[in-house]
């Protein structure tokens, strides 16, 4: 244990001391400057670690003068307070460090007293045990503040800094007449004392003044929504590196004080103002940022609104009315946030400071050029908008779940700004992502040791929460995860990462193979894996083009998808639902073009996980089993998150971009197995939480209708699609859609056609993406009339896709035709007449565009630029002709397929009899009807090749042509452009259906985003920049704070 | 009570300047002002009817002092409050100098680059 | 099965003949109407043989070479799996394959084999063709449709003998009459699916030759001929069984295809072609909603 | 409008200031008046300022109670309040320091009367100012007030004369020493003593006399020399701003 009152007296004295000696030597004022520092950084360590291993374990109380507590001053150091000492000072010796390697601003020697004294300010701010001590220590924080704001002494800051100086000489004012206020009505001014007597009191109306007026000086510098213009502008006009240290220490110290006094002045509507205040802050100011430019700024009203959260928390956090175990999770909660917070904001801001440019355009394309900044900007972001497994996820995830459930809104309010900020951080992350940018200076160590903190911090957050919030913490998939660092880390050769995930994964797979069960879990789990090895192995012909990170990302993305299979509880599923979100969408980014449907990817995703994770709070227990629920709101709430991975309509405005702009060797995994795992994730809503209400009926049919319509919308987008990926991606959309359908029937049959569809849109779906990988390789275009005629290039892959196509366009003998014979018996048999009108009539247009992909790529004129094409390499050939062989295995003999379903089905109540029987003659047979699939294979087939041979015999000698040997208007072309018709092939049909196809949805999603950032714009003018108005608002809050909130009796 | 309504008034005055004048340099008075509006309202919150100073210089003013003199702990305070409210003030106008430097000018409405 | 598959042979052989001399006939009737004298009812027979006995052949590659056989094995294959007589051993040929939905998806095989085929010719009238016919099918598609689930839903089966067993035991049971406005849509959409006049963009004669089949010649084409009539006479055969109760017999199949087969030709003539969006449009509109009728009424009546 | 809003927004706000501070009678005996607020008083010394009062002359022989408070019981406060002024001093040197930028003032040159009268004031203040800190724990007044008397002496100075350049260097390093025989004062107390800042290293004396009260008055000098010095380099540093280059 370090007396804390050394670290404070000698940190003074040094300051004094600097002084001195800067007027002889700056190097060695220098040297003492962080010699002091990390005495300090060592010393406040040293007593956080007393308190953690448990060494220390009463609070140290230093009686100042040797006087007992109400008579002297005295410091008070409890675990908060030593770890919030650990945190200011490792924040300032991180600013410091990285002020140092940039230069310290002239003149030096007094920089580094006022930079010393913040953090002294902050310390002393956090353990003093006396209220007008307090007060004095506000005042170094602030004068140095304002000293440190003013430093770059141009424009911009000597503005932030009067500002800042005038509100917070307003803030400070009333925090002394609270604290004299204080002193008068109770006595003594020690804080510990004072909470004493306040137990005794009958707290009057007045007294509860006298708190407010000091809450409201309090509030001012907790830079709450109207009243931190001020804040904002320090923010934008200050020297980055200052605000780092701002931002992660002098205000986290505010929040400690405030928290404090909160407890200790037991004021009655404190719950209400930190709700208020907290929570209006939080949300409006994520909405504030929506359009901010100037990258300063945004990140100011950031940590505005993560201070709002932190305040909102605090209010929680001191609520007696709540169950202990709750304030406790909150506790922990605070205490994630305010570590994520400081070290991923001030990370933030050491790397803005890097950067010359404030706008945000500034930015296009850095991270491209700079590896490691981008390392330490994508942990920073995600730390901060709560991206598993950093510790701000944490932190999100125990709050939210301590909240008490009649304070569900809360929860959705918290979830609301959290879309909000993903918005802006993640356009914010596209812009700096997008394009290739300058390089940037490297003044680096600092931010990278704050992140490597934060992954550290996440890791150890993870280990110690899996175990009481029942998150399953498999040690193998952390092995896995490791690996994964390590392939990153490292950056093995292409091939040495191909390899070494594949062996992870067949690894994986002899590990997990006692897990794949039969049943729903172990259904999906085994279609992960097999389905993942076979895509994985696609992935090698074109890995060199590939970032260093796309093997681990994609690992990370299987097993987090082996996490979401295996899950017990629905937590557990969450946590690995978001870890497969943000990897996946880390892979989505690293396309060309991709990083604007990343964003969008990003937006969707994680609104839909949000809106899954407010589902989960609501839900009365956590494990995925029978929960008795009423109402449809959590059922909706649940299922939305999951829809968004199956993009079902309207939620399907991302699909389109992320499929087609992501990384070809990307594509294939994204529709063929992620999409299932949202399948995986409705199939449990449907089993377990929709099956239980009374208005389940209806929602599945409800639901029933989004799937169909999803399946004809897309199928008819998929039709005027020109794009190779993007039409493929609308195709997969549609299917699901199907599947969708499938589940909300709910019966048997149904779910036979849902799961039964789930792997055969795997296998299909699969293969075309694969092929198209292969193709796009070989040909360096996804768009459709650049290619034609590739059939003699490429017969296998030609092979595989007609198969394919077949299969999904439902043509009987392959395997895609069981899935539409199961769905549309079970919807005869539901008797969804309208539905099944749309089904079929969708499945009918899907024929358009398969006969369009056919054409278009393989049949037509070969152009004279894919001349040399070839056959696609090795790998993917590989993986094409196992899913081929699948295709028809399965659709000669469905019950490959259809029989472990039938297993799976029979291990859930109600799906016991599947429905469905076999007879010799009839082969497949349902209530309404029957279907033979061998029999149609071999009478295909048969009569196939019987016609082939008897064709073959019989006909006239067969001359093959040339390519442009075609009857044209009786002349032969010379051009091959001109004789592919490749282009918008369904003009006639597109100007039928025009009505049918304006993209309306798409417009009302713009349309939202366009608003709601139009008004944000108009809010944001609030902040008019005249410090005249600022005051202004600081007295009409304090005037509103001290009529509405002073309760008592 | 009129020290209390006086005292009060100050602030108020002190803050109206900062609420309504133009000129940063007023404003910076209006702080002051307000400062001293604070100080005198601590004071008068010390203030014993009919005692005398803390200061012990006289022998019958040791039995029973706290019969005898004001609340010294409010003027202990003010003078702390005094001194930092002198330093905000130094440190204030060292910012207004450098701001009149840089734009020659001291209206408010010059100085809102930052703003939204 | 071996009996089995003899009689199919036979009735493939006999669809096939039955297809070409409707055709003759149509072209017959057409031919009168038009004031002239119009071939004999045999020249489709003529023409099948003469373009089977040309010398040479041409061919754009693989698909192209493939393309009659998928043409041919999509009409037999259907006609095979419909039954023409049902309950009949040897006239109801493969039903037991599949039921209606297997029949509706067999049904695409042959237009996909053929459409794959011309698109590989390189011609580009031959995609613009396809791209036509199959926009037509979506539009036609929909008034079908929505007929056979009013079937499906009513007679609670998917298979095709289940719903003629559902309209036996008198005229008045058969499902033109019990659901006729289910039976209108489907006709009209029969019209599309025949592509006749009005629906005849998808062939175009007029402007690009012959539709998809552009490039086709010789062996080839007589394949392509021989696959569309036995075709047409699988779609007869399946209406017959859906709309007018089946048939008992050989003769009663004669007699009620021959009257579905009369139906568009009657159409044909009096109209002029429809633009593909008209068309599409058209059947959206017209039959779908009389279909409509039919499904609102046993969507109320379940 | 503005004013009138203004001016609204402040009453309502001297409303509520006024309604707590009229809670406490004006000129009553404030813990007589505080106890109204308390149920259930067991507590002798509830009001801490009683216990100032009572036995500050026992505690710490300072005749001067205030002086005991803000030396003594409130010494930390007082460190930090030494500390923002230094804060304050530096702060500004530090952003005045490139501060050139200034128009030539063309400095009056001052009267007769004021050259002499500075001239004869300048040491009587300093000692003055002298006086009052090293009396602070016995008359009213101390440190900060005889810094500030001794930095007005230098102002006079300043204003009368050219060629009054007080050294900054040595400024700068009383200030420094001072500020570090203040912490060293209470790190004697942590090592020797009770605690930090004890005021049990010295004898304490004799009551209302000069060497009494322990180091209270070694507090108080140092406070004396640092306002002193920091004050005086406070208004150099404004002087240097706008003088002739």
């Amino acid at each position: 244990m370090v007396n804390p009152i050394l670290i404070i007296a000698i940190t003074l004295a040094s300051a004094f001391f600097i002084g001195i000696l800067q007027v002889y030597s700056k190097l060695w004022a220098k040297v003492f400057f962080f010699l002091v520092l990390i005495f300090d950084f060592v010393a406040a360590g040293a007593n956080f670690y007393g308190f953690l291993s448990g060494k220390i374990t009463s609070p140290i109380l230093v009686k100042i003068g040797g006087f007992p507590p109400p008579i002297g001053i005295n410091l008070f150091v409890g675990k908060a307070e030593a770890a919030m000492g650990f945190l200011i000072f490792t924040i300032t010796l991180l600013g410091a460090y990285h002020l140092a390697r940039r230069g310290i601003p002239e003149p030096q020697g007094k920089a580094m007293v006022l930079f010393l004294l913040l953090s002294l300010g902050a310390a002393g701010i956090t353990f003093t045990g006396d209220f007008f001590n307090l007060f004095v220590f506000i005042e170094i924080t602030s004068i140095a503040a304002y000293g440190l704001v003013a430093s770059a002494k141009t424009e911009k800051s000597l503005e932030a800094a009067f500002k800042y100086m005038v509100i917070g000489s307003i803030s400070s004012t009333f925090i002394l007449l609270g604290v004299v206020f204080l002193y008068k009505a109770t006595g003594s001014l020690n804080m510990l004392d004072i909470a004493k007597k306040v137990k005794t009191f009958p707290l009057t109306p007045v007294f509860s003044l006298i708190s407010l007026v000091f809450f409201a000086g309090l509030l001012i510098e907790l830079e709450v929504f109207p009243i931190n213009g001020w804040a904002l502008d320090v923010y934008q006009g200050a020297d980055p590196v200052v605000v780092a240290v701002l931002t992660g220490a002098a205000v986290k110290a505010f929040y400690l004080i405030f928290i404090k006094a909160g407890g200790y002045l037991a004021l009655p509507s404190f719950f209400q103002l930190s709700l208020i205040f907290g929570g209006g802050t939080y949300l409006v100011s994520q909405f504030l940022a929506w359009r901010q430019r100037d990258v300063r700024r945004l990140l100011g009203y950031s940590s505005v609104a993560q201070l709002g959260l932190l305040i909102l928390s605090a209010g929680f956090f001191l609520n007696n009315s709540l169950p202990s175990s709750s304030r406790h999770f909150i506790a922990l909660a605070i205490v994630l946030f305010v570590f994520n917070h400081s070290f991923a904001k001030s990370s933030l801001f050491l790397l803005v400071d890097n950067v010359e440019t404030r706008e945000m355009e500034g930015w296009k394309g850095i991270l491209k050029r700079n590896p490691l900044f981008k390392f330490i900007f994508s942990t920073s972001v995600f730390s901060i908008t709560g991206v598993p497994p950093f510790p701000g996820f944490w932190a999100k995830l125990l709050l939210i779940f301590a909240i008490p459930k009649e304070y569900a809104w809360v929860v959705g309010l918290i979830l609301l700004g959290a879309v909000a900020e993903i918005v802006y951080y993640f356009r914010f992350y596209r812009i700096a992502s997008d394009g290739e940018g300058e390089k940037v200076k490297k003044n680096l160590a600092s931010p990278l040791a704050a992140s490597l903190i934060l992954i550290t911090g996440g890791g150890v957050a993870w280990s110690m929460f899996s175990g009481y919030m029942g998150i399953m913490f498999n040690s193998l998939i952390i092995v896995f995860l490791m690996v994964a660092a390590a392939i990153y880390i490292f950056g093995f050769s292409k091939p040495l990462q191909w390899t070494a995930s594949l062996v992870l994964l067949g690894y994986g797979i002899y590990r997990f193979l006692p897990s794949m069960k039969a049943n729903l879990h172990g259904f999906f789990l085994a279609l992960v894996f097999f389905g993942g090895a076979i895509l994985l192995f696609a992935t090698y012909p074109t890995s060199k083009r590939l970032s260093w990170s796309f093997y681990p990302a994609y690992l990370v993305v299987i097993f987090s998808l082996v996490g979401i299979a295996l899950s017990t509880s629905w937590l557990n599923l969450f946590v690995y639902w978001e870890l497969m979100s943000w990897s996946s969408f880390l892979l989505v980014n690293m396309g060309k073009k991709a990083k604007r449907a990343a964003w969008i990817y990003a937006i969707f995703s994680s609104a839909g996980a949000y809106s899954m994770l407010a589902g989960i709070y609501l839900l009365p227990k956590l494990s995925i089993s029978k929960i008795g629920v009423t109402g449809v709101l959590i059922p909706v709430l649940l299922i939305t998150g999951f829809l968004v991975k199956m993009a079902t309509s309207p939620l399907h405005i991302w699909a389109r971009d992320a499929y087609g702009e992501s990384p070809d060797e990307f594509t294939p995994l994204l529709s063929g197995i992620m999409s299932k795992i949202g399948v995986f994730g409705s199939a449990l809503v449907f089993l377990y939480v929709i099956a239980n209400i009374s208005s389940g009926p209806a929602l599945r049919y409800g639901l029933a209708w989004l799937g169909v319509l999803t399946a004809f919308f897309m199928t008819l987008l998929a039709v005027f699609q020109e794009d190779l990926k993007k039409l493929l991606a609308y195709s997969s959309v549609g299917q699901v859609g199907y599947i969708l359908l499938g589940l909300a029937i709910a019966t048997p049959l149904g779910w036979n056609a849902a799961l039964y569809h789930t792997v055969d849109h795997f296998i299909f779906k699969g293969l075309l993406f694969v092929a198209a990988a292969g193709i796009i390789y070989r040909v360096g275009t996804s768009y459709l009339p650049h290619m034609g005629g590739l059939i003699r290039r490429m017969p296998l892959t030609f092979l595989a896709v007609l198969i394919a196509i077949i299969s999904l366009a439902g043509i009987p003998p392959m395997a895609g035709f069981a899935g539409k014979w199961l769905l549309y018996s079970a919807l005869i048999e539901k008797q969804w007449v309208f539905i099944t009108v749309v089904a079929f009539l969708a499945s009918t247009l899907a024929f358009l565009y398969c006969f369009k992909i056919l054409h278009t790529v393989f049949l037509g004129q070969l152009q004279d630029e894919n001349k040399n094409a070839r056959e696609v390499p090795f790998p993917i050939a590989a993986a094409e002709t196992i899913l081929l062989v699948a295709t028809v295995a399965i659709g000669a003999f469905p019950r490959l397929l259809l029989d472990p379903i039938n297993k799976v089905l029979n291990k859930i109540p109600g799906m016991k009899n599947s429905g469905l029987f076999y007879e010799k003659t009839l082969g497949a047979v349902s209530k309404l009807g029957h279907w033979n699939a061998l029999f149609l294979m071999v009478f295909t087939v048969g009569s196939f090749i019987f016609a082939l041979i008897f064709f073959a015999l019989t006909s006239a000698r067969v001359r093959e042509v040339k390519q442009l040997d075609v009857g044209y208007a009786g002349e032969v072309p010379r051009q091959v452009e001109d004789l592919h018709f490749g282009y918008d092939l369904y003009a006639h049909f597109r100007r039928t259906v025009k009505w049918l196809i304006y993209p309306l949805v798409s417009k009302i999603w713009k349309g939202i985003y366009e608003w709601t950032g139009t008004f944000a714009e108009v809010l944001r003018r609030f902040y008019t920049g005249n410090i005249n108005t600022y005051a202004a608002y600081v007295i009409l809050i304090s005037i509103l704070i001290l009529h509405f909130f002073a309760g008592g009796k | 009570m009129f020290f209390f309504a006086s005292s009060i008034a100050l602030i108020l005055i002190g803050l109206y300047a900062v609420l309504v004048k133009r000129n940063i340099m007023k404003m910076v008075i209006g702080l002051s002002i307000m400062d001293t509006g604070v100080n005198i309202l601590i004071i008068s919150l010390g203030f014993i009817r009919g005692k005398t100073a803390p200061i012990i210089n006289a022998k019958d003013l040791l039995v029973r002092t706290s019969s005898k003199v004001v609340d010294p702990v409010p003027q202990a305070l003010v003078l702390t409050a005094i001194v930092i409210g002198v330093a905000v003030t130094a440190a204030a106008l060292s910012i207004v100098m450098l701001m009149y430097s840089k734009k020659k000018s001291l209206e408010i409405e010059e100085y809102k680059e930052l703003k939204w | 099965m071996g009996v089995k598959i003899f009689y199919a042979f036979i009735a493939l052989i006999g669809g096939i003949a039955y297809g070409l001399l409707l055709g003759g006939i149509s072209r017959k009737i057409t031919a009168r109407m038009q004031n002239r004298r119009g071939p004999t009812v045999f020249q489709n027979f003529i023409d099948v043989w003469k373009l089977f006995r040309k010398k040479t052949a041409i061919s754009h590659g693989v698909m192209f070479y493939l393309a009659p056989i998928f043409r041919l094995l999509g009409g037999a294959g259907t006609f095979l799996l419909v039954p023409i007589v049902v309950g009949n051993f040897y006239l109801s040929n493969f039903s037991f394959g599949g039921d209606l939905i297997v029949i509706m998806y067999f049904m695409v095989m042959g237009c996909l084999g053929m459409a794959l085929g011309a698109a590989e010719s390189g011609h580009p009238h031959a995609p613009i063709g396809v791209t036509r016919g199959l926009a037509q099918m979506a539009g036609q598609e929909l008034p079908f449709i929505i007929s056979v689930v009013v079937l499906m839903i009513v007679d609670k089966t998917t298979s095709v003998e289940g719903i003629v067993m559902a309209q036996q035991g008198g005229i008045l049971h058969w499902h033109i009459f019990t659901y006729p406005f289910a039976a209108i849509a489907a006709f009209i959409s029969l019209l599309g699916m025949m592509t006749s006049y009005p629906f005849e963009i998808v062939m175009a004669p007029q402007e690009i030759a012959i539709g998809p089949p552009t490039e086709f010649s010789s062996t080839f084409l007589s394949y392509m001929f021989s696959g569309r009539s036995v075709f047409a006479v699988a779609k007869y055969v399946l209406f017959m069984d859906l709309f007018l109760g089946g048939a008992t017999n050989l003769l009663w199949a004669f007699l009620k295809t021959f009257l579905i087969f009369l139906w568009p030709l009657f159409i044909t003539d009096v109209f002029p072609r429809f633009k593909l969006e008209q068309s599409v449009s058209f059947f959206w509109t017209w039959p779908t909603l009389i279909g409509l009728i039919d499904l609102l009424r046993i969507y109320i009546v379940r | 409008m503005r004013k009138w809003i203004a001016i609204t927004f402040l009453l309502i706000l001297g409303f509520f200031m006024l309604r707590i501070a009229g809670a406490f009678p004006f000129g009553e005996n404030t813990w007589k008046v505080a106890r109204q607020y308390v149920k259930n008083v067991t507590e002798e010394k509830w009001w801490v300022a009683e216990h100032y009062v009572d036995k500050g002359i026992k505690e710490n022989r300072g005749s001067n109670l205030v002086t005991s408070i803000v030396v003594n019981y409130r010494g930390f406060d007082t460190l930090g309040e030494v500390t923002v002024l230094f804060l304050a001093a530096t702060a500004l040197a530090f952003l005045l320091s490139s501060c050139t930028c200034f128009r030539k003032y063309e400095r009056i040159e001052a009267s007769l009367i004021l050259k002499t009268a500075s001239d004869t004031l300048y040491p009587l203040l300093i000692l003055f100012g002298a006086y009052i800190f090293i009396h602070g724990h016995l008359t009213p007044g101390g440190g900060f007030q005889g810094g500030t008397v001794i930095a007005s002496a230098v102002m006079l100075m300043l204003l009368a004369h050219f060629s009054f350049h007080p050294n900054h260097e040595v400024l700068s390093v009383t200030e420094g020493l001072a500020g570090i025989v203040f912490a060293a004062i209470g790190l004697a107390g942590l090592i020797w003593g009770r605690s930090f800042l004890a005021n049990n290293i010295l004898p304490l004396g004799h009551w209302n006399r000069l060497f009494s009260a322990g180091v209270i008055p070694l507090i108080y000098i140092a406070i004396g020399f640092k306002v002193g010095s920091e004050l005086s380099g406070l208004i150099t540093d404004m002087f240097k701003v706008t003088k002739e280059e």
